[in-house]
Order: structure tokens, then sequence, then C-alpha cells
């Protein structure tokens, strides 16, 4: 592409109106900012504002020793905020050089998955909303609260969970989890149908969604795309799979992959996703099973954690792709840098060239299903 | 193992519009009629789905929910915090302040150790809840409860001073909502260098990398067994908290 | 062959690399400034290596690491409370200041890669590697609002998450936690 | 009894009742929204909740009134004017009942039956847009123009099939008086159906009320108040009572609507298969027939909020399709079969 979609130019034209999407727009998921440049209703042109959120975690992260930077974590992603500490965690592990006791490994599966489960419903929820279809949310939100319940019994909390510490997990599965997890699983089978019998197959929705901001296998990667939106392309690619972490290996789930990587893939996508992420909790929840009970949950990690001087990078799968943390220590109580590397900021930055042609009821459709959470855009 | 999932050709039944909305308003009719039903229960609770909620408090709150603070006393009715600082230390945001006082003759029925919070403070405006305070407090002083409406008028109100958290504490003794003992997490057990017990003895706090769950002379002891070495001993670091206080 | 012996051999005769080392696994390869191109060129188009995935970009400021190792643990209190002792330039050539990170990810054997570049203060100027990897756009521009580095040939430098006449660069170390009272002012036309 | 008194007080009572229907029915959708989506919907205030649609216009009533600066004030100000009176004038010609017998005087329940009553309905229904556009663009916000813009487009395209349908329906009655029409659909039809419009015209009901949807701009053709993608559409700048107009407007339409489906295609105030007017005296005939009428009127008002709670929304492109591509040409299809069925028939 020869003419560079981010580029400063002038917005004034006779023949285009410039429209001002957001930072306080119904749709914008949080605080972003979309300066677009329409012809009518077809976006000329689309430039992406973003910063509204920035909270300095980074720097944040160097003043703070390597346990409290963990809270920390639960608010770039709100949505999910599980795999983001135990990505944290794991880069800080690595660095250390522990070995987290299996079981805790289980554990931290088990709730990883339900949190993309959790994070899958909002995005789908809220991709209904923003094209006009209230019903389903509500669908996919309850089971949500039955999800946060879940993670309100193990450790307290339902947002933020502060889940797992270094070296391991906090704290054992509740005693009910089991009659809890039986309880979810058809509930959030039942839900996700119901949002299927209600989108999937309607042609307003197929029609709104089918070739809308369609990206190519190549492009994606060269913009660094990962997670549903580059499988939705049509590039098998998992961390959980490819990079296994946390005993991934030990289970049998596929991974879907869409054709056109336009938004109707990336919707289909996710639903899939679910149901494998269903699957693999009940494997995982079975291995946890025949652990016995008194089985080691925490690494031993020296009560002040002072990693030695190194710098690591470690990755895992998201909900919404990889979500990497750089880790550099030069030996004190304290990381000396962080980077976190959150997925939507790789793919907002496409932005321009999604939705380039589009009309702009597709632009809220394409940032939808992107599922931009301005928390980890930002930091 | 890729699966195909994409299905661009439409049907029939896609093309014509009106046969998928009649089966999606089917399905809605299908709610809506569920809960037109539960409507007519009695009780505040009636849609299965929502509690009503200042007035239905019927929903389970988890025991272990991180919500307001307070600080406990142990069985005789004296405060159980030692005023070592660790909370204070520990917290992320940095809201816990706290003084140290030592305890006179004749306060022993006030006081469980030697030395006491002669004030405690927690801003609740920065608190961010993640309940690292309690899992370090070696004497379970601290905990989180379940109150979870924090609301108040003035920010004089939100800065939880002793009085206010020990005034928490019996409520939530009065209402039965006390926090349950701690859990320990168990610990993958030292290499086998010393042959002591390790089982029941491995067992440490919570979070054995912040916790100190333990009893000050076992921690020391394990301190000195434990491989990794960066570790101080406990008092030494109590004594930096406090220096920190100054 | 290993990936360290295998970028070593093709980076190594034309002195492309200038050290290697390996953290927990983790091969970070430093290469001189000049050629971060030519360096990416290779990584990305050789069979053999076939880095075809820009994971991220990042700078990262090494001022405290530089620094005498007189008090490790000066800063582990209130972050940049060492903001006040301004360090001066230390006798002898110091190391560069700023180092750029490049992770670099190879899909078909799931390699992982750190490329690092060297910057030093007085010529805070990267190539861009927008030609050869679009994903690396807002990183660069993220770099040049935290730490003041200058891409070269890159089509919007502007600002990312601070606004545009934002007078500092917030993740140099040298800047306060607190910040230092920056205030934006928002003007409206009448 | 002077016919003008008889005249203003059918006036008033309609113009009160449709009033309340359209506060019951804010009321209604909400809740309604509520129970589709497993929660309860506004159930504080009064009884069920009944009340809120009380609250709520008292909340509106006393907010500030603000106008913007740089809005166009005269526009700005006449937008929620043209869109509600054009709302509230088209009722007038749709019945709500059959007659009733006060005093040896026979009263008809109409406003008034005007032989042209289709071509009344029509022509009012399309003023609203010019409250719209105004508003839209009084305004001076993108958002509203672009809302406004929709808006015009939409309802400028959707009277086309709306007309068409309804010609269909001039060629079966020979009549464009609502009351005739309703009369005419007493009885059964092909011996075993009621005497029913949408027995038949079935195809030309179906064209009827989607363009009427189209209309009435909801859901799935909400596009002009889109609020994920235009924030509010035309009244986005609007608020207290100004934004009250519109937002009742818009209910006031849809009672309307129900009124001219009913009355056209599903038989007015007739039951099915049994005469009821021939067994009831003339002032309880008349009462029976208001209630037949008005159940009949609220189903078509429920459809309206169950079909808004279960479907995504068009694009523009794709509603400006549906209607130049889809609904015209079926239109015109029907309009010739319906012709032609006639021709043979007759």
């Amino acid at each position: 592409m020869n003419q560079n979609p981010t580029s400063q130019t002038s917005y004034e034209s006779d023949n285009y109106v410039t429209i001002n999407i957001g930072p306080s727009h119904p749709s914008m998921h949080g605080t972003l900012r979309i300066i677009t440049m329409t012809d009518g209703e077809t976006i000329v042109k689309a430039e992406p504002d973003i910063g509204y959120l920035h909270r300095g975690v980074e720097k944040l992260g160097e003043s703070l020793t390597y346990h409290q930077f963990i809270p920390i974590t639960d608010r770039l992603n709100y949505c999910s905020a599980i795999p983001n500490n135990v990505s944290y965690e794991m880069a800080v592990e690595k660095l250390m050089g522990v070995e987290v006791p299996e079981k805790a490994q289980l554990i931290r599966v088990i709730m990883m998955e339900l949190a993309r489960i959790a994070d899958h419903q909002v995005c789908i929820g809220i991709l209904g909303v923003d094209l006009g279809a209230f019903t389903p949310f509500f669908y996919l939100i309850i089971q949500r609260e039955e999800i946060y319940e879940i993670f309100e019994w193990f450790n307290g909390a339902r947002l933020t969970n502060t889940f797992g510490r270094i070296g391991g997990v906090d704290a054992d599965l509740p005693d009910d989890f089991e009659e809890r997890w039986e309880e979810l699983k058809p509930n959030v089978r039942k839900a996700n149908d119901e949002t299927e019998k209600l989108l999937t197959h309607n042609r307003i929705w197929m029609d709104r969604t089918i070739g809308i901001s369609a990206f190519s296998a190549e492009d994606a990667l060269n913009r660094g795309f990962t997670g549903p939106c580059l499988r939705a392309c049509g590039v098998k690619r998992d961390l959980r799979i490819d990079e296994p972490y946390c005993m991934y290996d030990k289970f049998k789930f596929e991974v879907p992959v869409g054709k056109n990587g336009d938004v109707f893939d990336r919707y289909i996508v996710r639903m899939i996703e679910m149901e494998e992420s269903l699957k693999i909790i009940d494997q995982a929840y079975k291995l946890y099973k025949e652990m016995p009970s008194d089985a080691p949950l925490m690494a031993r990690v020296p009560k002040v954690i002072k990693p030695p001087a190194g710098e690591v990078y470690s990755a895992l799968e998201s909900p919404n792709g990889e979500l990497g943390f750089f880790v550099k220590s030069n030996g004190s109580a304290n990381p000396y840098r962080i980077r976190i590397r959150p997925p939507c900021y790789m793919m907002f930055q496409a932005l321009p060239e999604l939705v380039k042609g589009e009309m702009v009821a597709d632009l809220i459709a394409c940032i939808s299903s992107l599922n931009i959470i301005a928390g980890e855009l930002d930091r | 193992m890729a699966k195909p999932v994409i299905k661009k050709e439409y049907t029939l039944t896609e093309r014509i519009y009106l046969w998928e909305i009649l089966k999606g308003m089917k399905l809605t009719w299908g709610h809506f009629w569920f809960n037109f039903k539960a409507c007519w229960r009695p009780g505040p609770h009636t849609i299965p789905t929502c509690w009503q909620y200042p007035e239905d408090r019927t929903r389970e709150i988890s025991p272990i929910f991180r919500g307001e603070h307070m600080l406990q006393k142990d069985d005789k009715g004296r405060e159980k915090c030692i005023a070592c600082g660790m909370c204070a230390k520990i917290c992320p945001a940095k809201c816990i302040t706290i003084k140290k006082g030592k305890r006179k003759e004749g306060e022993e029925d006030k006081y469980a150790a030697k030395t006491y919070p002669a004030s405690f403070e927690i801003d609740l405006l920065r608190c961010i809840f993640c309940g690292f305070c309690q899992e370090v407090c070696p004497k379970e002083a601290i905990v989180l409860g379940q109150n979870f409406e924090l609301a108040r008028y003035t920010k004089e109100e939100c800065i939880l001073d002793k009085r206010k958290l020990l005034l928490n504490y019996r409520k939530a003794k009065e209402e039965g909502k006390l926090r349950p003992p701690r859990k320990r997490v168990p610990v993958v057990p030292a290499p086998p260098k010393p042959e002591k017990a390790e089982g029941a003895e491995a067992k440490e706090g919570k979070a054995a990398a912040v916790g100190k769950a333990k009893k000050k002379s076992v921690a020391k002891k394990k301190a000195a067994e434990k491989v990794d070495v960066t570790e101080k001993p406990e008092s030494v670091e109590k004594k930096e908290a406090a220096e920190k206080e100054e | 062959m290993d990936l360290k012996k295998r970028v070593e051999q093709y980076l190594g005769p034309e002195g492309l690399v200038v050290a290697m080392t390996e953290c927990q696994g983790d091969l970070s390869a430093e290469v001189p400034k000049k050629n971060i191109l030519d360096v990416m060129h290779l990584l990305r188009d050789t069979p053999d290596l076939g880095f075809n995935f820009l994971s991220d970009v990042f700078g990262v400021d090494n001022l405290d690491l530089n620094k005498p190792k007189k008090k490790p643990k000066k800063k582990t209190e209130e972050g940049e409370g060492a903001e006040a002792e301004e360090e001066p330039k230390e006798k002898g050539p110091s190391p560069p200041r700023y180092e750029v990170v490049y992770l670099l990810l190879c899909l078909e054997r799931n390699e992982r890669l750190q490329v690092k570049v060297r910057v030093a203060e007085d010529d805070m100027e990267v190539d861009s590697l927008y030609p050869i990897w679009k994903a690396s756009d807002w990183p660069e521009r993220e770099i040049f609002d935290m730490f003041g580095i200058r891409f070269k040939g890159h089509p919007n430098l502007k600002r990312l998450l601070m606004w545009d006449d934002f007078p500092a660069h917030p993740l140099r170390k040298d800047y306060p936690l607190e910040g230092q009272g920056e205030e934006r002012h928002l003007v409206y036309d009448d | 009894m002077d016919d003008w008194l008889i005249a203003i007080i059918k006036v008033v009572c309609i113009w009160v009742w449709v009033l309340l229907i359209a506060v019951v029915m804010t009321w209604v959708e909400r809740r309604g929204a509520g129970l589709i989506q497993d929660r309860p919907g506004p159930n504080r205030a009064g009884p069920w909740g009944l009340f809120q649609p009380l609250a709520d216009g008292i909340k509106l009533f006393t907010k500030e009134e603000i106008i913007p600066t740089k809005a166009r004030k005269i526009l700005y100000i006449l937008g929620p004017l043209l869109f509600s009176l054009p709302a509230f004038s088209a009722y007038a010609v749709v019945p709500f009942g059959d007659k009733i017998i006060l005093g040896g005087k026979e009263i008809i329940l109409q406003v008034s039956d005007v032989n042209i009553g289709f071509l009344f309905i029509l022509a009012i229904g399309s003023m609203g847009v010019y409250g719209v556009i105004l508003g839209g663009w009084g305004s001076t916000n993108k958002y509203s123009i672009l809302g406004g813009l929709r808006s015009t487009a939409q309802m400028v395209s959707y009277e086309v099939p709306l007309g068409l349908a309804l010609l269909a329906i001039v060629f079966v009655y020979g009549t464009f008086s609502l009351r005739d029409i309703s009369l005419a659909q007493q009885g059964t039809f092909l011996g075993f159906l009621p005497n029913w419009g949408i027995f038949k015209q079935p195809l030309g009901f179906i064209l009827f009320i989607v363009a009427a949807y189209a209309e009435a701009n909801r859901v799935p053709f909400d596009l002009p108040e889109a609020e994920s993608e235009i924030v509010s559409g035309y009244h986005t700048e609007y608020g207290s009572m100004r934004l009250g107009l519109y937002l009742f407007g818009e209910y006031v339409n849809l009672v309307t609507i129900s009124g001219v489906i009913v009355a056209l295609y599903f038989g007015s105030w007739h039951m099915p298969y049994i005469d009821l007017g021939a067994y009831l005296g003339p002032i309880s005939w008349g009462i029976v027939s208001f209630c037949i009428f008005f159940l009949k009127v609220s189903f078509f008002l429920w459809m309206f909020v169950w079909v808004r709670w279960t479907l995504p929304r068009f694009r523009y492109d794709q509603v400006m399709g549906l209607g130049w591509r889809g609904l015209i040409p079926l239109a015109l299809f029907n309009i010739f079969i319906t012709a032609l069925f006639i021709q043979l028939t007759v």
C-alpha cells in the first residue's frame, strides 16, 4: 500500500466530513478515539488516537516489588484478569527458573479457560449490542456472572482477581467447584446456543458481518495479529499448542480457523473456542481430581523475590491473543523494566486498513470484533 | 485438526429473512413467557437471574470475599495485631499507615502481644482490595470482610481508623460473617537435605512468597532450611518496616 | 543445529552480531545500530532462520544499570527518589544508555529471538522497521513517546500515548514516578 | 347535541386515549425488554413499575432546557413540534370501534371518516420527516445530521412500498376510506377463513408491515437513532421535553401504525366467525367493538417491542437496498397479481 493510512494529512476537505468518534461515545470500548473522514457514510480515512486511559503501568511496575505488580496486571484487560496475572507470573517464574507444581498449573488452566469463556462472552455480547441486537448480550452476561461466582468463591474477588502468586496459586479450588461447574457447563452451552440461534443464521446479522473488515492472512501476520483475529484470517496459530505452557500439551482440543478474517469469522471462531474451552476445563478437572489432595500448590520461592539479573519474555494465549510480559531484572527486589505486549495493541493499529472503504456502522462492528480493551491498549 | 467454520453461501431460509426472524422471535418469546410467569412469584426475588438488591440480600457472598477490612480480636477479646507493619509494607497501593505502641502493664487483657498499633489507618480511597495485607499478616489480625457497601458521603469517612476497623469486626461477629481461618497452601517440600518432618510442617501460609503464616520460631527455622538464601529472617524485615514508617 | 549457532552462522561473517546472550532459554542478539535493517532482512528472508513475525518492539533505559554498583538497592523505596542526584557522565566511555529490543518469532519452528540495538544518548536515531513489518508502527511511536528515540523512515512519528506537546519522556529512568506536574491545556476555538 | 360538540369530544377523547397508550407503551417496552432479557425491567415506581412513565415525564418536564450555542435556534425548536404534530393528527382517520348510538344519534367511533383516509395517513405520515431533518440540521451536530439524513432517505424510500402495498388493498376493497374497508371485513372468506385483509393480501401485509417498521424507525430499521453508531441520531443534542416530544411522537406513530394494520388487514373490530353486533345492544356493541379493536392493536404494539429485542440492526445501504431492490419490485408484483386476480374473478 503506497498510501500510508496513518499519516497525518489535512482533515479539511470540501468533499468529506470529519467525524470525531470518541473518546466518549456509546460504543467506544473504554476511551478510544477515532478520527474518521467520511464521504457520506463511507470511511475515507480513519485514524485512531489512543492514550486516554494511559496510567503508566510500566513505569509504575518499576517502583513496585515483583509481587505488588500482580494486582496491577488485573487492571490491564479487565474482562479477563486471570490470564494477565498468569502471564506475568510465568514471566517472573521463568526469570527465576522456578518450576510450578502440576496441580497449580491445572488450577491455572481451569481458571484461565473460565476467564477465556467470560472474555469471549463479553466480546460477542458487545458485538451484538453494537450491531443492535441487545438480547444475546444479556443471555451471555448472565452466564458470565456465574463464572465470576466461581472466581469469587475461589479467592474472594470477581473482577480483579489477583489470581495466583509467583511460584503457584494462592488457593485451592473451592470444595463446591465441581457442583458449580457441572451446573455452569450446560448453561454456558445453552446461552451460546441461543446466541447462535438469534444471530448466526439471521440474514441481517450475516449481512452486517460477512465480508466486513476482512483481512488477509499475510497482512495480519505483517501487522502482528494474534489470537482469534489471526485465526479468523486462516492462520492456525495458538500458543497453547505451538508453545505449550501450563500442561496445555496434555489436553485435546481443536483450534478453529476461519477463512476470510472478517467480523463473522471472528465471531464464529470465538463461539467455537468457548466450546473447546469447556472441553479443556473438563479434561483439566479430571486430571486435577487424580492428584492427591495435599499435592503442593506453591513452588519453593523466597519470600522476597529477587530474581537474578537477566531478561526474559514469556507469552501465553490470552483470550485476545498473544499476551506477553518482558521482565528485566537487575537483581534487586523491584523489576528493572516490565514491558507488556497487549494483543489488541497490535490489532488496533491496523484499524485504518481494516475499515478503509467500509461504512461508519462497520467501523463499530470492526472495533467490537477485534475486542479492543482500552485498559490493555493504553496500559 | 483445523476446523472449517465458514459457510458463506446463503441458504434459502437465510435469504428470505423471515424464517430466521420468526425462529428468533420464538426464542425470545420463550424467555419472555418464562420470566412473565416468574414475575408472579411472591417475594422480591422473582426473576431467577436477578436479585432485587437492596431489599433482597439472599445472595450468598463468598466467606472469603475481599470487602471492607477489619481488625480481628482473639478468643479472649484481645487485639491480635502486633503492629509489625507487614501489611503496610506489602500494600501495592500504600494505603495502610500504622503507628506502633508498646503495651503497658495492666493492658494484657486488651492487647495480645507486647506491641500493638497505636493507630491503624486504611485509606479506602486508595485500597485496591488485592488482599495482600491479610495474606502477609502473621497473626491473621487484618482481614477483608464481606461488606461490599463502601459508599460514603465524605472523604474523611473513607479513611478507616482503628475504631472503625474494630467496629467492623464486632459487626461481622454479630452477624456470623467472620472470615474462616486461612487455609494453608501446600508448598513443594524442601529438597531432602534435612530429614525433619516436612509433610505437616512444610505447609506454609497462603502465599509462601509473601505470607508469614508461621509462628516466629518455625519461620526462622524454615528460613534457615531454605535453599534460596535471599530471604531475610522475619525480625529484620519487621525492623525495616518499622523504620520505614518513621 | 540450535538457534544460537544458526544466528551466528548467518549474521556473524558480516559482523552483524555484536554479542549473544542467553537467559533462561531466551536468546538475544545484539546487533550494530546502523545495520538493523540488513539484519532484519536477513533474519526474515534466510530460510534457516525465517523470523517472519515481529512480536513486539520496545525500549529499555539502562541508566541505572550503568551506574556504579555502589548502592544496588537504591531505588527500592520510592520509585525514582534518585532523581535529585543527577548522575554526571562517568569517567570513561559508559555504555550506550538506551536499548531498543525487537522480539522476533519464527512461526514455522516456534523459535523466539530478541534482537537488541544499543542507542547512545548522542545519536538517538534508529532505522524504522515499518517497511518490513507494519506491526512496528505503534511500538516505534511509543518508544519515541516514552524514550525520545527517533525512528528514521517511520511515516508518522508522533507521540502515541501522551499528548502531542508533552514535554518529557516518561519511561526514562530519570523521570520521576509522580510526574513533573505537566498539565494538558485544551484549547477550544471560540 | 350538536355535531361539532360531538366532534370535539371525540377528538379530545381519542387524543387522550392515544396519549395514554403511548405513555403505557414506554413502560411496556422497557418491561418487555426486561422480561425478554431475563431481568425484571423497571419495577420500582408504583405497582409493577407502572408509574415509571410518570416519573420519566416529570423528569423530562423539570429538566433544564438547553439550546446548544451553535444551534440554529428556530429550526432546533421547530423540529420536535413538527415531528409530534403529524404523529398526533394522523390518528384522526383511523377508526377505533364500530359505532355507538347515544340519544338516537349515531356516532361513529372515528374522529372523521374521510373518504381519502389512506392518502391522509400517507401525507401526514411523511410530514414527520420534516421534524427529523430539521432537528438534525438545526442541532449543528454531525451525528444529528447523519441521523437526519439517514431518516429522510429511509422514510422517503419506504413511502413507496408502503403506498404500493396500500394500493393493492384499494384494489381489493375499492375504497380509500378506512371505515368502509373495516366494514367490508365482516363474515368469512372462501367459506372457512375470516374475511380479513391479511388473507386476501398476505404478501401485501408483509410488505406493509416491513415498510411500516421502517417508517416508524423501529428495529431493525432504527438507524436514524442507532446509538452505537451515531450516538442518538437526530436527537443527540436534545434534552428535556423537546427530547420527550421526539420519543413520544415515535410511540404515537406506533399506535397509529398498529391501528392502520388492524383496520386494513386484521378485520378491525370484527371477531372472526361471530357477528357480535347482531346480539348486542347498540351501546354495548360500541364498547365491545372498541375493546376488540384495542386488543388487536395491543398485539401489534407488543409485536413492535418483541421484534425490537430480537433483531440486530440493518446497515444504511442495506436498508436502501432492501427497500428499492426488494420491497418495491415485490410490491409491484403484488399489485400485478391482485389486479389480475380481480380482473379474472369480477
